[in-house]
């Protein structure tokens, strides 16, 4: 074990997937020379050379595409958006191509695809750097959404993405980078996809979060804890694939629920998991499921985003809401 | 110049009369309700073949747009299948057998041209040597995935030829309101590589620009953008209407320079082809595309097909769909016992 | 009264819509010349001549960006995406520019743009020409997305789209182009954006549905009739804004919800649906909420694609098993 | 040859003075922490200031990507505001008041020239003698928007000046990584109109460039693609660290090519500078931006201001989520009372 952030976590797996499989190619803007603009590639051009990790030109769209030929040829990309906010640009490529590519062909190609980004707000960026869009991205089939929200799960969710033969959209909160630290186990360090993970025990209400709100379920849960609540908080950790079989264990066992994202609310990955709750353990509820999120607004400016962004304080009164109801 | 031997020059004229053929009958079964909306080849053959001609099969790969497919019989007979399964909506329609290298339809314009220039970087960095040439359409050429792939391609200099097959039109958009600029050619010079203008319907010409382009490929001396100027001779599919948009003296006059028949007199006049050969190649041809029809139309479905090949593995929820798909009532909601559906 | 199918409506209603305010201009692929590969901008051109009416080259992102443009230039652009699975390729320009206009010049510009699309499956098209991105787009703030079901709303709403100041995607379903048919009325006819509207009355079950499911689920709600259901069909006719109070007041009074759409389950609207359902009447639910969708996977080929459309009689099955439950 | 005026030239160099300084005070309150991550104008002064200095700010449009803003005083004092208002986080800080023909900062790389090229065909269908001027950089260039709008504006003749910021540098990936082609403005050539490189750093240059530019757009001769060459003579941002990629002998070399020591030398030679002017000058600046910055700080932010101008009207859910903020507590979770988070 060591004590690692998650961008020293993410580095160290980015290299030991590297190390270990040859067909492991690493492309973007900023990625090489200066190892991006969060350091989460550093050295990683030191020591696999410049034809492993490249720099590409300024197109998100030619980044995600040009992955998609490197996959067919029988290589594994690993590409970097610089922003969540700029997939957008390249849209037509994740959802229409890469999501597709083992469907279109009829699994005659692996889309074996990593696509990183960080995501999600909190350190005063400018517009489209912030934005949580893990909502869209659900609704489309073939891709997977990761979403780590510890150090630890950073390293092994990313590993696992790299190794998995499907899609990925491996999601890193942008506030995790160095705010986030924890044990990170030393060497191979493998965590399944699609396994949710109990961040808190308890049996009162549960909190089902994912990415960085994770991180503040768990400071509301110790928050309550002294006022004698025990809040579970289920860390989804893969939006897609969903673990049913614990959120629908963790809602039987507490029969409250709150969601916690960051997304808008209107159409965020929240309504989803509501709608599994009620698909799964309608008869468990005891009070109407509260979501927690953003503002139907785009992602704000510096000044008014920690308004924005649901805080611990805000989930706490969420918990404190469904107990409230009869 | 790279000129293709007479026997090449026969081989190519099979494969465009061919294509011109089963493009016609599949035209015909898509009348007769039996197969989905396609899009006619005349007027791209000696384009199509004259390029796929001046390939490896063995190294090369082939990524297509739509109307080429039919035309790519170089590439192994069992595409034929692959096409008529494609037409007839059959899932298994997007499956090419390896180790044919080439790629299944692309429908969503010009995100084939970025996948090209990916994978000719793949062959590089695997020292594969091979070239993989892309088409694309005058129309697609305005998708920012071209540029894009475009520019990568440069910097990267990877070994890739981008065909631009010219045919005037965009659906109903002609190229002069598709871009301004002196020709589709010219546009490679946004990328520093050479951009180069041929006679689409002169087989030769394609055949010589490419094999020109894949050597300075396997040169490493990076890609080279070829535009192929042909007209096409039909409507947009199945689903259009030129009639509302294509002047007549226009498609009559391109109809005097129409591919087949140019290669079929020089052939003739070289004592290479005759009515004879005409009519049996013409004939094998509808064979040929019969078989696949049957082929297709017989090539099992199970019902569940539709969800095969998104995951390597079903997730979770994609299990409980297919198993209330199967249970047949559609997935009407999910219960925890894992069939959905079932109370219908 | 004059009894048309959508795609007249929709003509009508650009027609009228040029006619009454010059400020509006019609963009996209083959919208001019040749009055749209489905004829819904036909006549458009001849009438309104080629500076209103304008053919452009193959770049989606360029005309919804174009968009953004003329509508700082005070224009009242209607641009058409020849199908709704290419606004891929405008994503950027769509989520990232266009639904912000306002919010980014506080209100300085108006984005009084319309992107007018055709969506939904039934009709054997090829790849992602059916997809249903209508929850992805509703994640998207700024955005309104308006999903008429009958002619007459389709005009209605399109008249009300385009003089709406805030920008709208109107998602126009291509099976009901000539496979729905209705009265409509005459002259101008506006309906106004965010009201739901009731498509058979009941007090049963309700159907909570959009755009074509909005059909499947009355013919349901006729052969259920012939048992004694009375089940009530609820069209959303726009899911941005969303009734809410319709919601409500349809839930209450049924108790037994099913919600329909043709999206793939995960991430769709459906799930937004649900979760609006919980928060309004969680205490008046009899049942599980349950959602009739599309499947986890890409719209399918035309062979299958009967398959996974929600049709009538999955719609049946689930207001049966609704009923069923305790 | 257009060449500005005695007088033009010394208004040009006390914007680029002014833009420079005002920069660096700027940078200077970012690492104090009082305003947020900012990109520093040092070497694009010429490129900015000639350019606009050859249009009509009562006519013409600028749609500036993130660097330029700083720099466009000519436009009106109250960009200065709008600066720093967005500097420092505040809603407001995107709002530049009518009739100021300038958008705001654009963070999304090149989604701004699809925007211009919209714009000036909406003046043109309005009869507004304006054109269209829109800035992005060199790593920009790459982005599909670029391409898809430089095709459409060539062919709807559009009135718009396309100005390539050419700083050798998109954060640490230098030119010859972005682009193959021999230059920027030879990417024109794809798009079917003329392209011409000038040095960014020769203010005269720039400006003469944008007015044939423009004399061109307004004769209805269509666009024209400008390449500027600079140096990016600072950071990319605040946020980043040079040091790591820019070689020192390339960076000292541009130094030596400063476009405001430059045009300072030159007008000191002309008798039109010196040292007391350029410390007026420079003062000047500073109060301006400190008063802009008292301003900014001062600008009112009411609670819910995060919510306002998303939408005409909030919808019913906005409204309710806005209830929710007011009531103190964020929403967590809609009542049907309309009140959230009320329980906290
Ligand atoms: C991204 C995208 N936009 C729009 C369409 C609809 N569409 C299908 S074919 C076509 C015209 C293509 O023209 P071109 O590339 O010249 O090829 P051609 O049909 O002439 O061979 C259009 C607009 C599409 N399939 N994909
Ligand atoms: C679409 C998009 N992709 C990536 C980024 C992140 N990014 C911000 S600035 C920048 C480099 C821009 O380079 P250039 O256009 O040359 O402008 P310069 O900073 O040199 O003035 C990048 C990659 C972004 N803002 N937008
Ligand atoms: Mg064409
Ligand atoms: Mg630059």
């Amino acid at each position: 074990m060591t004590e690692l952030n998650m961008l020293e976590a993410i580095n160290e797996s980015l290299h030991a997937e590297m190390e270990r499989d040859d067909r492991v190619v690493v492309l973007g803007e900023d990625v090489a020379r200066t190892g991006g603009v969060f350091r989460a590639t550093e050295g990683l051009f030191e020591k696999f050379g410049e034809r492993r990790v490249v720099d590409t030109p300024l197109s998100e769209g030619a980044i995600v595409g040009a992955s998609v030929g490197l996959a067919v040829a029988g290589l594994v990309p690993v590409a970097e958006l610089q922003f969540l906010g700029f997939a957008y640009q390249a849209m037509h490529q994740i959802a229409g191509q890469v999501a597709r590519l083992r469907y279109r062909t009829q699994s005659r190609f692996e889309s074996a695809i990593t696509i990183r980004a960080p995501f999600g707000g909190g350190v005063r960026t400018p517009e489209l750097h912030s934005d949580s869009l893990e909502g869209q991205l659900a609704n489309v089939p073939g891709l997977k959404i990761v979403v780590p929200a510890t150090a630890a799960d950073a390293k092994g969710l990313l590993a696992s993405s790299i190794r998995d033969p499907d899609p990925v959209m491996f999601l890193e909160p942008l506030r995790g980078y160095r705010g986030i630290r924890g044990d990170v186990p030393d060497g191979e360090h493998l965590v399944p996809l699609g396994s949710a993970r109990t961040a808190r025990p308890g049996d009162d209400v549960v909190v089902i979060a994912w990415s960085h709100q994770v991180e503040l379920a768990c400071r509301a849960s110790d928050h309550l804890a002294e006022e004698g609540l025990a809040v579970r908080v289920l860390d989804l950790r893969s939006l897609v694939p969903l673990d049913l079989t614990a959120i629908a264990e963790a809602v039987d066992s507490c029969g409250r629920v709150v969601v916690a994202e960051e997304s808008p609310q209107t159409g965020g990955f929240g309504g989803e998991v509501v709608a599994t709750v009620v698909e799964e353990s309608f008869w468990s509820l005891e009070a109407p499921v509260v979501r927690v999120s953003g503002f139907d607004v785009p992602y704000p400016v510096g000044m008014v985003e920690d308004r924005y962004i649901p805080d611990e304080d805000r989930i706490a009164a969420a918990v404190r809401r469904v107990l409230d109801v009869a | 110049m790279a000129r293709p031997t007479d026997e090449q020059r026969r081989e190519m004229l099979v494969d465009m009369v061919t294509a011109r053929v089963q493009s016609q009958r599949t035209w015909n079964l898509q009348r007769q309700g039996q197969v989905g909306t396609m899009a006619p080849i005349e007027g791209h053959e000696a384009t199509v073949v004259g390029a796929v001609h001046a390939l490896d099969p063995g190294h090369d790969w082939v990524l297509p747009q739509y109307r080429e497919p039919i035309a790519l019989r170089r590439y192994g007979p069992e595409i034929l299948e692959h096409v008529m399964l494609y037409n007839i909506g059959h899932p298994a329609g997007g499956h090419i057998p390896a180790p044919i290298r080439v790629l299944p339809y692309q429908i969503s314009l010009a995100t084939q041209i970025p996948h090209a220039v990916g994978l000719a970087w793949g062959l590089t960095l695997q020292d594969d040597p091979g070239v993989v040439l892309v088409f694309f359409g005058d129309g697609s050429s305005s998708e920012g995935d071209f540029y894009e792939a475009g520019n990568l391609a440069g910097v990267l200099g990877a070994p890739v030829i981008f065909l631009c097959v010219n045919n005037q039109w965009a659906i109903s958009t002609p190229v002069h309101r598709q871009t301004a600029a002196e020709s589709f050619a010219a546009k490679a010079a946004a990328f520093g590589f050479p951009g180069v203008q041929v006679d689409g319907n002169d087989v030769d010409a394609v055949y010589d620009a490419v094999q020109t382009a894949r050597e300075r490929a396997l040169a490493g001396q990076g890609p080279t953008l070829i535009e192929a100027v042909v007209y096409r001779l039909g409507p947009h599919t199945t689903a259009d209407d030129p009639t509302r948009y294509v002047p007549a003296e226009e498609i009559e006059a391109a109809q005097g320079r129409d591919p087949v028949l140019r290669l079929c007199a020089e052939l003739e006049e070289a004592g290479l082809w005759d009515d004879a050969v005409q009519a049996e190649v013409e004939a094998a041809a509808l064979t040929a595309l019969d078989a696949a029809f049957e082929a297709a139309k017989s090539t099992p479905l199970a019902t569940d097909a539709m969800l095969d090949h998104c995951y390597t593995e079903d997730t979770q929820r994609l299990a409980r769909q297919r198993a209330g798909l199967l249970a047949g009532a559609g997935h009407s909601g999910v219960g925890p016992d894992g069939v959905v559906g079932s109370h219908a």
